[in-house]
């Protein structure tokens, strides 16, 4: 493993639950020391409160307000909904340690 | 053909199939037309859409302006998405995996956009 | 059958579809008519120009198609979306010949003629 | 149920194994009364011998001949590889009692 | 980060990748350089005269982006396959302007200068 | 970056995306590149390809013209699929779950296409 400790690693998803792409980001996820999740598109479906998707504990969870609203999520447990989502992943890009995993 | 019965099985908002298949449907009314929401396709059944932030069209709005079109949703893809506990577009009509299945078989066309 | 009807939702090359539509159409112009229905994705199919370097040119494929009595047909939503024009008859100036853009009532009026209707999509 | 019994249902499934389309079509197939699979596509690898995919028996399997070979498919137990894949394919749709499935 | 490049393998609308993409990119602009390389169904984005009736029109879009200082190219390969020519310095007449047809080394020598990378796609 | 990791998720020949990324890997060679074959990408593992009557481009044909591009295919996929007892393309190296993910960690990009 030549995986610096201290590196910031984000995971950007835009599938639903139910998507290989998701279960192949939450194997990822899970192997991640210092993860922030940041959820776009039909990834925000992966919010319904009733959704069986259970994220690693620790894990910070950004979402997109407008992809929430078109999709009719009223509430979401345990994620942030920003109103600057797209400037916030991009300023988490912006770091030298971090690295970007788009699923 | 008198009947057709469209498939959706994807989500809506993230591409344009689910679009697509309202429209097809839509002007599909002369003709005994159902929409089945299928696999991700029954995230359409969630109430409460509001997409004008997003600049796209809302989909439940075309669900509500073509009461001909007979709106089917399989209920075993509702409960693996945990959808049976929200609230849902009020036309959609739930059926089980027998029904779902045995309406596709029914129709005269079958089509997955 | 008197008149099979295909709907294509992808563009060329990306999937196998495309492809495959003219392989059942070529066949079943043998026996019967056929219309094709260009939708979503589909609509890029026409666009004259295309030099694929190791595929055949599938808006050629289409006009093909077209010409040996396959009624083609782009729906005008998606295609004026892409950036594909139409005049009144529905005539593209950057489609193959005899490929024209109509109304998506065009594929009810299609699907209502039609004994079998089969479409093809990722 | 007021489908005829004597209705020919024609099952065309350009998927692999692990998609939801052929789940689906494997679904409706296993309704069947009078069933005809035709594989063509990426549908072919469901007849890699190895492949856990179990059609319903009674099922006659049509599979297409280039693109088996093209994807490196030798032996294939159980379908019939013949020259006129797409021939075949729609005179059985030309039947006034057949029904086409697309997947 | 002084350089992010963004890969896209669908056309417009028919999903929500080229649009996220200028999101991304239209934040990324105020703080570094970005790169834009469409592959696949993507080189249909900067296609000009789309008139989407309910949405944004995603080829402007792209040229604003490149306006802003985005470098956008478009594989060639893809490209002349869908029937969209270049000329010798990889301009095409049906494209936006600012939007360039160019190999994919460039793609390649996209990704060596760039400290993060993202693909979008379906 | 000095090292790209691309991932294939879908069938080679369905659609254009296993060529796409093959293409994209032979032009990034300068670079560590690996190659990683993941769910229905394991097929393109599959020996003896022959393209031809497709009038595609054998995919194996660029597998074995580009030795600098490191192969792997996740071991789990493989075996999902039935593929551990067919003859495979030689160049492709196998990985298990554990080391398969931290090859994609490992990397300096990760791209799907």
């Amino acid at each position: 493993m030549d995986r610096k400790m201290d590196r910031k690693e984000i995971f950007l998803l835009t599938k639903p639950l139910h998507s290989q792409r998701t279960d192949l980001c939450l194997r990822l996820l899970e192997r991640s020391m210092n993860a922030v999740l940041y959820l776009a598109g039909d990834g925000v479906y992966n919010l319904l409160e009733s959704s069986n998707l259970k994220f690693p504990s620790g894990v910070m969870v950004w979402a997109c307000q407008e992809d929430l609203l078109a999709r009719g999520i009223q509430s979401v447990e345990g994620a942030n909904v920003p109103e600057d989502f797209y400037r916030r992943l991009v300023e988490d890009m912006a770091s030298d340690d971090s690295y970007i995993y788009v699923f | 053909m008198r009947s057709v019965f469209y498939l959706l099985d994807v989500a809506p908002y993230g591409s344009e199939k689910a679009y697509g298949v309202l429209n097809a449907a839509a002007v599909s009314i002369k003709m005994d037309v159902t929409l089945g929401l299928y696999a991700d396709g029954a995230y359409l059944a969630l109430a409460g859409q509001d997409s004008k932030s997003l600049a796209m069209p809302n989909l439940s709005d075309i669900i509500y302006a073509y009461p001909e079109v007979r709106l089917l949703a399989h209920e075993p893809s509702l409960i693996e998405r945990g959808l049976m506990s929200q609230s849902l577009v009020e036309r959609v009509e739930l059926a089980d995996e027998d029904i779902f299945m045995e309406q596709i078989l029914a129709a005269d066309c079958f089509i997955i956009l | 059958m008197k008149t099979l009807t295909i709907i294509l939702t992808d563009g060329p090359y990306i999937s196998e579809y495309a492809d495959m539509a003219c392989k059942i159409a070529s066949e079943a112009l043998k026996i019967s008519q056929v219309n094709i229905f260009l939708y979503l994705d589909a609509v890029h199919i026409p666009k004259a120009g295309q030099k694929p370097s190791l595929f055949a040119d599938m808006g050629q494929q289409f006009q093909d198609l077209a010409e040996k009595g396959a009624v083609v047909r782009a729906c005008v939503r998606c295609a004026s979306a892409r950036g594909y024009p139409a005049d009144e008859a529905g005539i593209c100036p950057d489609y193959h010949q005899g490929i024209k853009i109509s109304s998506l009532y065009d594929l009810a009026e299609m699907l209502k003629a039609s004994d079998k209707v089969i479409a093809l999509s990722r």
